[in-house]
This record gives structure tokens, C-alpha cells and sequence, in this order.
């Protein structure tokens, strides 16, 4: 054997080794700056601390982590629904003419930078909420308020970026059922409605899991799109229309502003980010195998 | 107070002679006027390169400390922590803090008092101060802005507790912004708010109001009549390079001409 | 029991696209009789079935004319509706495709889709189906069990469980034995003799054999036409046309 | 045996009975479902390009920047964004093309693979502010990288190694095995095939790949803007600070600079988005091409 | 001609993890002969023949054992390179398998891998190779024409060609002509007369009729073992063992 393969395998094989041990280096950097304060400050203080006031000296977490579950919930709450729906649409009842076009068009959505929406969040959602929706909400609570930069104003927004990722990935998951088991339904006499929510889509349901899983964490990965438009009030909130500031905005806007203690509070918010991604991405694949093997 | 210890550059580095380039980063307030300094200092040295980036004023302190930048920028003075670092503090200008509400506001004046109860969260309606009857829409600046650091010092929001430590009383229920210009844009475009920004940064989308009485205007800033003012610093740190120092005195002197159109000249 | 014609099929054209894949088909199909479709294949065997109970329509680029009529209705009429058509039209398929649920669920999926709710009617209907499919004793005990785990043979009951469940006059069996072992086959085979006392089968079959053991009538499709319908009997000992002879006889196909 | 016994049949009735209502409001909700989303797309970017498409003109792609973006054009920007862009593809696809093949060809099925694999795709879930995080701390500060292109390349490099590594992957998957017999069979070693055969032969994955890592390096903001900074000179080495179009946009959009110039710089991102969609699928279709006449 | 033993193998035995392929093997090849391996579906045949150029170190958990001399050096010797061994052993597959790249590419392939880099001596290289392989005439118009544009037989004899152009010893096909037609296939045994001449040859095949009409001695495998080996005319003719009879005869397989 030429002897250069041997090299040409070990080069390879580091290649392959950095791509691992760049993870290792992220994960031991946020850990190493972030743990310090976790332990200093006590972990629960600083997840359930209300008040993040850092040049007072008070980390508390809890605003900001109720503020990405919000609008992350948010935007699955509009986005799912929508997402498999266009999902069934496109791979059960839109005829090919359309699905050519629709399906090009989703992707685009995916691969516009999520500045562009939340500048558009920020120059029509905004002062929509705040013009006519406001004045709705006040109908039924005169006490009502809002600024327009607000949770349902992250949610929808983040509801149209995750749009394209459970599109895709459920539609696959739908298209991959057999379509044996379409048939069966259909000869028994049901409706292609009832095949569709009665056989199609359990038999998918693993992979529409895995979309919204996806589109979950994408969503509670986005930054600038959610700085623009959610108010960033570090404050738990007491309803949609109320501003929160995230974990991953508050980390954007005060990366440079750094204390020692502060740029370390940063990192423990980093920890609790990525402690949250592997949660998640543990439950996907997790559920995934579970649904898989039956 | 003003600290400006470095050493005058004396004998002028050849003109045209200089090459090379400057990074700035830090306080957002500053960054305007670093663009316009650098844009003439560069017609007048074609070879070198000044680069101005925000991020704010402790951005600016941290990038001058850890030297990823050649000058850090900040809108406020430098805190008794980050005396340790050794940095070396040019004071380039001076600049009144503008309390700022939407051009639709019929608010025209307030007190310090007053400011300082809205922007603590006492005051939560425009009634209170004379207004219409509309819940105020408070923004305020990211923790470690200069303009933050300094309005709430001079606003009395920031109070030292019974320990004597200082705390930042802003109220919770603030939006909050990364930026002059993010603050600016916020109260041009929301009818019910109120924030603040260098005045330099004022423009007729938004509508400073007077403070006790007194205009909002760099010549009572001067005067001392306008309370909420505040420097500009430029800081180094060790050695500094040919260029840095033939920008920093062009700054120090010809600049101040620049300086003047918005701004308070230290001359 | 009467020999009356359940289907009756009039001058049937069907194209996928350019392609016309049945010419002009004309045949009776008796009740309570099982009737055999036999042929090479690629004859249209598979495509003729599937007219009877309109799966083609999920195919697109099909066109069909001519009648068929089902108890004298005509199910290509815009007023039929399909829904009724197929719960009265069962079909088996060649390969097993029970639904990826339970053994139970597989079974009351068709009465349930049809309106049936009550806990203890869905039970009856699941048990009655079952046995009538010769399966109850096999999974009584594994009804909460997924139907993927029953063997092939299993299955394919399973399969003709879950269409009697739905009470349908007519059954289409496409191959239901082909994928199936000898002793699979013959439970199926017994199976089928039991259910036309109460229903109309048709059955596509490659098997020469289980043609003549199980049917009735057969009739010999070849590319697309039927070339000679007969009662079994009289097929397979004295075919009247030579392709048909040839066929059987295996001297092509 | 028990049979069930069945009398009767009676003729059938099948009138076509119209969808009951519950199914009406389905499909009505689908249909709602559908043209909301497409009113959505159409709206944002009906938006965005109808106030921007006007703004747009040569000098707006060839003049520099003039008071944080206020006026002038966009040179430097897009100058930047290219720059920030190759340079994160050449750190990564070496790395990231190696790795797969790595992984595809040579690897075992043991532990320390399986890790190899667990780790990218970790990285693949990481939230972009953590890269950033990490870029600014490690790259910029500790590496004394300062803002520049390299600390953004690297940074992003890291970002778009999952996609390539996964994009080589599956196409390094999709080469017969017996191209790769046909040419051990003759002689040659295993990497003069992986060379010679089997990367050719998936070149056009290895390409959509990489657009679409390019995809993901111009639309990141919040990482990029930690480690490349935002200056908005033009950048000349690679060591300068750059400002990519989407940290342009964003610092336009949130410090309200001038709406003339977010929403031409929008448009143009847009627009690039939109050539970059086309030129993957355009490469994903004569790939499809190419081994359907293989087959 | 001689009749030297190409390739000696002795006591060869070959296991896929537990499942042991094959069994004790012992076999002469001869040279400027061709062998045909025949045996029922997965004997070993395709086992045996990959063996001789080593290309089950392509696959997982196969472990050897044995001795297999190539003019009388063990190839499963540490010493032996893979490369040259190979370069001497070509092989052509089942299935033909061309590079998705031009006709010329193709067979320039192994050349320029083994340092040929003149564009002339190349250009007589793959000219020889292919009047070799009997394709001359029919590409020589289309050499910068993708190679899987051509006809499956067309493709097969490139394959070949392009084991002819490293110049091998030994030439290894395993069921070289069961993808093609009968006219392709008559072009391609015409082709194995030619070549022996200059090559060993060892031809697995199903096809009785062929290992009759183009070997000189015939292996028979079952269960991995050599059950018979003889002179091809001997084998067929008056096989010793019962159970080579039966397979020759169709009995079974
Ligand atoms: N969806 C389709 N589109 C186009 N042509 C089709 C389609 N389905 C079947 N055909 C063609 O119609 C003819 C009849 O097919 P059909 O499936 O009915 O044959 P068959 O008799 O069932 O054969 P087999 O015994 O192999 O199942 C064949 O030539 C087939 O290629
Ligand atoms: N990679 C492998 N791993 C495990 N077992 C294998 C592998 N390849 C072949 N076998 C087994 O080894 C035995 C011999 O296989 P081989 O391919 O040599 O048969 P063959 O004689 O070539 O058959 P055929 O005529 O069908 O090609 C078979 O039982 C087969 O299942
Ligand atoms: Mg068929
Ligand atoms: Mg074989
Ligand atoms: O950006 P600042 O000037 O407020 O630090």
C-alpha cells in the first residue's frame, strides 16, 4: 500500500476530530466563565432570581427564561397548526401545479435572514398591536396596555420563521407513509379527510415531532429578529402583550458590557441556553427512536 | 472631571506620511461624532483607515482594556473599578443627555423630580406631568450604556442604599434598547414614550423637552444651565501607535471644530 | 341461493393516459359466487379490480368509460357517492397493509369511520369479524397488541377481518395469497368458501390451482380484454380459445 | 368455524352524500392555512422589495457608506459580507469535506466515531448567540483575533460545518459501491478513488452544501456581529472588522438610520437570498439528472 | 502452451463473522486457462472468486484463513501490496459497472492511476484495450462520450477493456454476461476465446450451457465447499460425484 495513505487517513481523521472538539470547546468555555457565577450566586437564585439588574448585582434569570418560553410557546402555538396543515396540504391535497409552486416558495421563506423579518416585525407588527389590537383588548380590559414591542409581536414573528422548517420536515414525514395504508383507509370507505387525520398523520407523527422539535429550537435560538421586537423589559410577564426580554437578546446586548461578574452572569445565561438545546435535541431524537421502533 | 493627561503629540508627523489603521469601538452616543473625526481625519491621511464601531460604553472600556480596539469610546466617566485597569482617559468632548418624548407629546417641560419619578416607575401616566391621560411607554438604555450610567446618576433613578452601594432604580417596567439610536427610533415611533439620548443625536423625530425650564440646547449645556450633561472619553491603554496618537491630538485640536457642530468643544 | 348478477360490466375502456390498459370489457358478476380473475401478467387483472370499486380515481391521468353497475346503479354516475360505494365494495390487498395500530383499532377503523361509537357494538362487530375471518382464536388475547407484529399470514386476515367489519356485499381480493406461506394459503382458502355463502368475491390470482380449487366462474384477461368467461369448470377442461388453453396449460405467462 | 350470518341485501344506495360539516371546516381551515402563508411570504416580501426595489441604483452598490449608513451606498458592506463569506468556506470546507469523508469512508462503526457523530450534531443545534458567545471570548479576545474577518470566518465556519458535513455525507452516500470496486479493482487506493471517483461523483451535494452554508453566513447577525464587529470601512485584510448585510440591516432597522436605506439593503438581501435558492436547486436538479442517466 | 498453475490455493477457508462461506478449498488454476465456478445461488462462488484479488478486505468482519499462491507467493501475506496485487488480478463485475465519466476516461483510468501520464502512450493504451475487448468499432467515434450512454453489452466489454488496459495476469469475471442479451453475451464468450491466450481466466456463472461452451476445467461449489473439479468436458460428461450430477442435470439449485 502507498504509504501517503496512512498520512492522508490520520489528516482525515482530524478533520473530523476538530469538527468534534470545537463542541467540546464551546461547551468547556461557556462552562467554564459560567459555572462560577452558578455556584457563587446559587443556582436557583439565579434561575428563579426575578430581578436581573446586573450592575446591582442581582442575576435572576427567571424574566428571561419565562421570556423565551413565551414567545417560543407563542410562536408554536400559531406555527404548528399552520405548519402541518400546509404539511398535509402539500403532500395530501395540493395538485402538482401548485405544489411547484408553494413548495419554492416555503423554502424561500426559510432561507430570507431572520433581520429581514424582525425588521419587518418591528415596522408593521409593532405598531399594528399597538393601533388595533390594543384597542380591542381594551374593550374587554380597560386597564390594558402596550408599547407594540410585546410577546405576541416575538411569537408571530418566530411563528413565520419556524413556518418552513416544519413545513419541510413534516411534509417528508407525511409523504414517507406508505401508501398502502392510504389505500386500506380509503377502501374501507372512509373519506380522504378521515384517512388523513386518522391514519396519515399518526403514522407520521414521528417526523412532525422531529419538525416541531426543529422549529422549537430554532426559535428559542433567535436573537437580533427577537431584540428588534420584543421590548427586551426584563420583567416576567403578565400577558401576550406585555414586553420580555430574552435569554438570547440578553446576551447580544450585553456581551461587551462587561464586569467580570456580568460577562460570567452571561456565559451561566449561555449554560442555561444550551442545556435547553440538548434537552430538546434529546428529546427529539429520543422520541424519534421511541415512535420509530414501533 | 477632566483628566486629559496624555502627552501632546508635539512634532507633527510628516503629513501624508501616516499609514496604517485605528479600530473604535464603545459607546453608541460617542460613534456619530468618532464617524465624523475619522472621515476628515482620513480626507487628511489617505492611508490610514479609522474604523468606528458601537456596542456602548463599557464595550468600549473592555475593548480598550483587553486592546481589541485602539480606542475604546465611552459616554460617561470612567467608574472606580475600572481605574485599576490603567487605562489612559481623553476627554474629546462634552454632551447633554436630551430627554426625549414623541413629537405628538404635548408634555414641553419637566423636572428633575419628575424624570426621576417616571423613569423609577413612580409616575406611570402623562397626567401626572401634565399630559394627556396615557400610560407613559418608559425606554431606557441596556445595563453598562454610558447615557444610562449618566442619566441616572444625574437624574437621581441610581441611589446609594443603606450600605452605601449605588443602585440603578430604573423601573422594571422599561423597554429596553442597545442603542442612542434604537432609543431614538423607539420614542419617534411610540406616541406615549419617553427616553434618553445625547443630544447630539437629536433630530426632529423626536421632541427633547425642557429640564427645570431650561432648553435642551448645547449652549446651556455650556453654560451649566442644562444639569444632565456628560463627557466623551477616548481611552488607550500601554503604548499607544504613531497613528493613534496623531488622531487622538488631531481630535484634541482641529477636531473640536467637528466636535462643535453638535456638541460641546473642550477648548 | 340465486344466481343473480351482483355487477354487471358494459363496454369498460379504461387509459392510464395514452396507455389503454382494459378494452372494452363486458362481464357479469354473480352473487355469493367467487369469481377468479386469471391472466399474465401486465393484463389489466389488477386495473379491472380496482374499477369496481373506484381506486383508480386516486391515480391521476385515468379515464374510464363505459358502465359498470352495481346492483343495477351505475358507480361512475356523478351522484354515487364513494364513500357508500367503498364501504359496500371491500378490498383486500396482494400485500398485507393492516394500519400501523392496534390489532382492535385496525378492526373498528371502518365502523367507527362510519359512525358507530359505542364501546360494546365496536367490540361485537371486532370479535365477529374476526372469527369470521378465522383469526379470533389466533389474536383474541393480543387485540391491544400493534398488527405489525401478527405474521404475514395473520395479517392478511387481519386485512379481510378489517373489510367484513364494514359489512360490505361484494369483496375484491387482489393476490391475497401471494405473499403468503402453503399453510397460510389454505386457511385463506377455506376462509373464502366460508364467506360467499354472504358475500360476492372476486379474486385476481397468478395460481392456476387456486383458481380452480376456490372459484366459481373465471374469466381469462389478456392484454387487456377478456378473452373467455366460463364457469371454472368448463375453463380449465375444455377452454374454448387456444390463447386461453395456452395459457392454462402453461405454455406462456 | 363461526361465521357471521348476514340475510339480506337490499339495493344499495349510493347517492352522493355531501361532506359533513366537520370536514367543511377542515378544508376551509386548510385552505385558510395555505393562503395566510402564502399572504405572509407575499406580504414581507411585497414589502420589503416595493419601498426598497426604488432606492436601489448603481451608486448604491458602488459607493461607500457616509454617516453610519445614512447616505451613500453599500460597498463596503457587500464587500464585507463576500469576504466574510469565502472566508468561512475555506476554513470549512476542507475541514468539513475531509470530515465526511472521513466519516463515510473510513470510519467504524465504535465508540469513538459514534462520539464524532454525537458532537456534530450537537453542534448543529447550538444557537448562533452561543457561537457568537464563544467567537468573541475565545477568537477575539483570548486569541487577540480582535473584530476582524478571520474571527468572524472562523466563528462562522463552525456554524456551517454540521450542514456541509452532513450535505457531503449523504451525497458521498448516494455513490455506488461499485464505482468504488470498479477502481480498487483496478489498482488503485482508497483515497485515488475517493479522489478520483467517488468525489466527482458527488461534487453537486458537496456544492449545494456549501451554498447552503454560504446561505447560513449571510443571514447570521448576532455571531457575526460579536466577533466581525460592525465597522463600516471597507475591509482590506483579514484581519480587519467587517459589517455584513445583515448586521447593516439590522443596525438600519433598530437605530431607525434611514428607512430609504433599510429597505433598499433588505431588498438586496432578499434578492441574494432568492440567487442563492436558485443556484442550490438549479445544482440539486443536474444532480439528479446525473445519476438518474447512472442508473 | 503450458499448463503451469497460475494460482495455487490451499485449505482456503472464509468466514462472515460466525457464518463460515467457505470450507476448506483446494484449487489449481491454470494458466492461459479458463476456470468456471458453477454452483447453486450463494455456494460461495462470488466468495471464492473476490478472495483472489483480495477484495473481501473490503468488508467487515471477514476472517481468513489459508494460503492462496499467485505464481507461487501467498497474496494474504503481510508483504504482498494490495496495489500490484490487484493490478495483476483484474476483476470484472456482474454488473457492469463504468465510472460516470467519458469512454476514454474510463479506460485511462488505471493507466494514469499506475503513473502513465503521456497523452500518447495512453491514447495506444486505451485503442489496444479496446479493440482487446472487441469494442474498437463501435465507440471509437464517441471516446469523449460518457461511458453510461453505451448498451449494457457495450458497457460490459468496456468494463473489460479497462481491466485489459493495467495488463493483468489474471482476469477474474463474476457472471460477466448474466445482465446482457444473448447477442452481447455470444460477443463477449467470442471475446474469453480470444483472451485466454494471453490471460488466466476465472469465470463464476449460472449458466451451465456457457461454463460448457467457454471453459477449459469447471469448479463445482456447494455450501462452500469444491465438491468436483475437473476438465470441463469431463464434468459434464461423467461427473463423479451425485451431486454434481444432479445440479449439471437440473436436479436441483
Ligand atoms: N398507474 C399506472 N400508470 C400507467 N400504467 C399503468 C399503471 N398501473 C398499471 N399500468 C399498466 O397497465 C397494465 C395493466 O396493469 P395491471 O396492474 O392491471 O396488470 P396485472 O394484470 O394486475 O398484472 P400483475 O399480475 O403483474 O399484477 C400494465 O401494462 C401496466 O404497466
Ligand atoms: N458480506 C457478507 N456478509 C455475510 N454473509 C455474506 C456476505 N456476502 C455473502 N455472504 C454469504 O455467503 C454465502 C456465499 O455468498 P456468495 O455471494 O459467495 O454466493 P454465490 O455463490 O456468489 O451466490 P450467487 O450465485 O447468488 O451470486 C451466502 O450464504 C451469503 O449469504
Ligand atoms: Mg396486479
Ligand atoms: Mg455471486
Ligand atoms: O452607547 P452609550 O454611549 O450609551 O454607552
Amino acid at each position: 500500500m502507498k504509504k501517503y495513505e496512512k498520512i492522508i487517513e490520520s489528516i482525515l481523521l482530524i478533520c473530523a476530530v476538530v469538527a468534534t472538539l470545537s463542541v467540546f470547546l464551546i461547551t468547556l468555555f461557556i462552562f467554564k466563565e459560567g459555572l462560577p457565577i452558578l455556584k457563587e450566586y446559587g443556582i436557583t437564585n439565579f434561575l428563579f432570581g426575578k430581578t436581573w439588574s446586573p450592575t446591582n448585582g442581582y442575576y435572576g434569570a427567571f424574566p428571561m427564561i419565562i421570556g423565551s418560553i413565551s414567545v417560543t410557546l407563542g410562536a408554536l402555538i400559531i406555527g404548528v397548526p399552520m405548519g402541518i396543515t400546509c404539511a398535509v396540504f402539500l403532500a395530501e391535497i395540493a395538485p402538482k401545479h401548485i405544489v411547484k409552486v408553494f413548495k419554492p416558495a416555503i423554502e424561500l421563506l426559510a432561507g430570507i435572514p431572520s433581520v429581514v423579518y424582525g425588521f419587518f416585525g418591528l415596522s408593521i407588527l409593532v405598531p399594528f398591536i399597538r393601533i388595533h389590537i390594543l384597542p380591542i383588548v381594551q374593550k374587554l380590559n380597560p386597564d390594558a396596555y402596550t408599547s407594540g414591542y410585546s410577546i405576541l409581536a416575538g411569537a408571530i414573528i418566530l411563528a413565520v420563521m419556524i413556518l418552513p422548517t416544519i413545513v419541510n420536515v413534516s411534509e417528508n414525514a407525511i409523504r414517507s407513509v406508505p401508501v398502502e395504508y392510504k389505500q386500506g383507509s380509503i377502501a374501507l370507505g372512509a373519506s380522504h379527510f378521515e384517512t388523513i387525520t386518522k391514519v396519515i398523520i399518526p403514522a407520521a407523527r414521528s417526523g412532525i415531532i422531529a419538525s416541531v422539535v426543529l422549529g422549537m429550537g430554532r426559535a428559542v435560538g433567535e436573537t437580533m429578529a427577537v431584540i428588534l421586537i420584543t421590548g427586551n423589559m426584563p420583567k416576567v410577564p403578565g400577558s401576550l402583550l406585555d414586553s420580555v426580554s430574552t435569554l438570547t437578546g440578553t446576551i447580544a446586548m450585553e456581551m461587551g458590557y462587561a464586569t467580570p461578574m456580568h460577562q460570567k452572569a452571561l456565559f451561566a445565561t449561555g449554560i442555561i441556553l444550551f442545556m435547553f438545546i440538548m434537552l430538546l435535541n434529546i428529546t427529539a431524537t429520543g422520541t424519534m427512536k421511541r415512535l420509530g421502533a414501533k | 472631571g477632566c483628566t486629559s493627561n496624555g502627552e501632546p503629540v508635539q512634532e507633527k508627523t510628516g503629513e501624508n506620511t501616516l499609514s496604517g489603521k485605528i479600530v473604535i469601538a464603545g459607546s453608541t452616543s460617542v460613534q456619530p461624532l468618532s464617524e465624523e473625526l475619522a472621515a476628515v481625519f482620513m480626507e487628511k491621511y489617505p492611508e490610514v483607515a479609522v474604523e468606528v464601531q458601537g456596542g456602548g460604553s463599557s464595550v468600549g472600556v473592555k475593548s480598550a482594556v483587553d486592546k481589541i480596539a485602539d480606542i475604546g469610546a465611552a459616554s460617561r466617566e470612567i467608574k472606580e473599578s475600572e481605574k485599576e485597569f490603567g487605562l489612559t482617559e481623553y476627554v474629546i468632548a462634552k454632551d447633554g443627555i436630551a430627554v426625549v418624548v414623541n413629537p405628538f407629546n404635548e408634555v414641553e417641560d419637566l423636572t428633575l423630580e419628575q424624570i426621576k419619578k417616571i423613569f423609577t416607575g413612580e409616575i406611570t401616566n402623562w397626567k401626572e406631568v401634565g399630559g394627556k391621560d396615557q400610560a407613559i411607554t418608559v425606554v431606557s438604555r441596556e445595563e453598562g450604556s454610558g447615557t444610562r450610567g449618566a442619566f441616572v446618576e444625574i437624574t437621581k433613578v441610581q441611589k446609594k442604599d443603606a450600605e452605601g452601594k449605588k443602585v440603578d432604580k430604573t423601573t422594571v417596567n422599561a423597554l429596553v434598547q442597545p442603542s442612542t439610536g434604537a432609543v431614538k427610533q423607539t420614542v419617534a415611533n411610540t406616541p406615549a414614550a419617553i427616553g434618553y439620548i445625547s443630544m447630539g443625536a437629536v433630530d426632529d423625530t423626536v421632541k427633547p423637552v425642557k429640564v427645570e425650564g431650561v432648553e435642551a440646547t448645547e449652549e446651556n449645556a455650556k453654560a451649566g444651565t442644562y444639569k444632565i450633561t456628560r463627557p466623551f472619553l477616548y481611552l488607550t491603554k500601554g503604548d499607544e501607535s504613531e497613528i493613534v496618537k496623531a488622531y487622538i491630538e488631531f481630535v484634541l485640536n482641529e477636531g473640536q471644530e467637528i466636535v462643535k457642530e453638535e456638541f460641546i468643544s473642550v477648548k | 341461493m340465486l344466481n343473480n348478477t351482483k355487477i354487471m360490466v358494459r363496454n369498460l375502456n379504461l387509459f392510464y393516459g395514452e396507455f389503454q390498459a382494459l378494452k372494452d370489457i363486458n362481464i357479469d358478476i354473480k352473487e355469493n359466487k367467487i369469481t377468479a380473475l386469471i391472466g399474465p401478467s401486465g393484463c389489466g387483472k389488477s386495473t379491472f379490480l380496482r374499477t369496481l370499486n373506484r381506486m383508480n380515481d386516486l391515480i391521476d391521468h385515468v379515464r374510464i368509460n363505459g358502465q359498470i353497475l352495481l346492483d343495477g346503479l351505475d358507480i361512475y354516475d356523478s351522484q354515487c357517492d364513494l364513500i357508500t360505494l367503498r364501504r359496500n365494495v371491500g378490498m383486500v390487498f396482494q400485500k398485507p397493509n393492516p394500519f400501523p395500530k392496534t390489532v382492535y383499532e385496525n378492526i373498528a377503523y371502518g365502523p367507527k369511520i362510519h359512525g358507530i361509537k359505542e364501546k360494546s357494538t365496536l367490540d361485537e362487530i371486532v370479535e365477529k369479524s374476526l372469527r369470521g375471518a378465522a383469526l379470533w382464536d389466533e389474536v383474541k388475547d393480543r387485540l391491544d397488541k400493534p398488527a405489525l407484529g401478527l405474521s404475514g399470514g395473520q395479517q392478511q386476515r387481519l386485512c379481510i377481518a378489517r373489510c367484513l367489519a364494514v359489512e360490505p356485499d361484494v369483496i375484491l381480493m387482489d393476490e391475497p395469497t401471494s405473499a403468503l406461506d402453503p399453510i397460510s394459503t389454505l386457511k385463506i382458502e377455506n376462509l373464502l368458501e366460508e364467506l360467499k355463502k354472504d358475500y360476492t368475491i372476486v379474486i385476481v390470482t397468478h395460481n392456476m390451482q387456486q383458481a380452480g380449487r376456490v372459484s366459481d366462474e373465471t374469466a381469462f384477461f389478456l392484454n387487456g380484454e377478456i378473452i373467455e368467461m366460463n364457469l371454472t369448470d368448463s375453463i380449465f377442461s375444455k377452454p374454448k380459445d387456444k390463447r386461453t388453453k395456452d395459457y392454462i396449460t402453461g405454455r406462456f405467462g | 368455524m363461526v361465521v357471521n350470518t348476514k340475510v339480506h341485501i337490499g339495493k344499495i344506495a349510493i347517492k352522493k352524500k355531501n361532506l359533513n360539516l366537520k370536514e367543511k371546516i377542515a378544508y376551509l381551515w386548510v385552505y385558510f392555512a395555505v393562503t395566510l402563508t402564502t399572504l405572509i411570504l407575499l406580504s414581507i416580501i411585497g414589502y420589503v422589495l416595493l419601498n426598497g426595489v426604488k432606492h436601489i441604483n448603481i451608486d448604491f452598490f458602488i459607493k461607500e457608506p457616509k454617516s453610519m449608513g445614512r447616505s451613500g451606498g453599500i460597498f463596503s458592506i457587500i464587500a464585507g459580507t463576500i469576504y466574510l463569506s469565502i472566508v468561512s468556506i475555506a476554513i470549512a470546507t476542507p475541514i468539513g469535506v475531509c470530515a465526511a469523508i472521513y466519516l463515510t469512508e473510513y470510519a467504524k462503526d465504535n465508540k469513538f466515531v459514534k462520539l464524532i457523530r454525537f458532537g456534530i450534531e450537537i453542534l448543529a443545534g447550538i444557537p448562533s448567540i452561543i457561537f457568537g458567545l464563544f467567537g468573541f471570548v475565545f477568537f477575539v479576545i483570548f486569541l487577540k483575533l480582535r473584530w476582524s474577518i478571520l474571527s468572524g470566518g472562523l466563528t462562522l465556519a463552525l456554524m456551517i460545518l454540521p450542514t456541509l458535513i452532513r450535505a457531503t455525507e449523504e451525497s458521498i452516500k448516494t455513490v455506488p459501491q461499485s464505482y468504488r470496486e470498479g477502481s480498487l479493482a483496478l489498482g488503485a487506493t482508497k483515497w485515488e478513488t475517493i479522489v478520483k471517483v467517488v468525489l466527482p461523483s458527488s461534487i453537486s451535494g458537496i456544492l449545494t452544501g456549501l451554498i447552503l452554508g454560504i446561505g447560513r453566513a449571510i443571514g447570521e447577525t448576532a455571531a457575526v456581529m460579536l466577533t466581525a464587529g460592525s465597522a463600516l470601512g471597507l475591509p482590506k485584510t483579514i484581519m480587519d472588522p467587517a459589517r455584513t448585510m445583515s448586521v447593516h440591516l439590522y443596525l438600519l432597522a433598530s437605530e431607525g438610520i434611514s428607512k430609504e436605506k433599510t429597505f433598499a439593503t433588505a431588498s438586496v438581501l432578499i434578492v441574494l437570498v432568492l440567487l442563492i435558492n436558485f443556484l442550490a436547486n438549479m445544482i440539486v436538479n443536474k444532480y439528479m439528472k446525473s445519476t438518474r442517466t447512472a442508473s
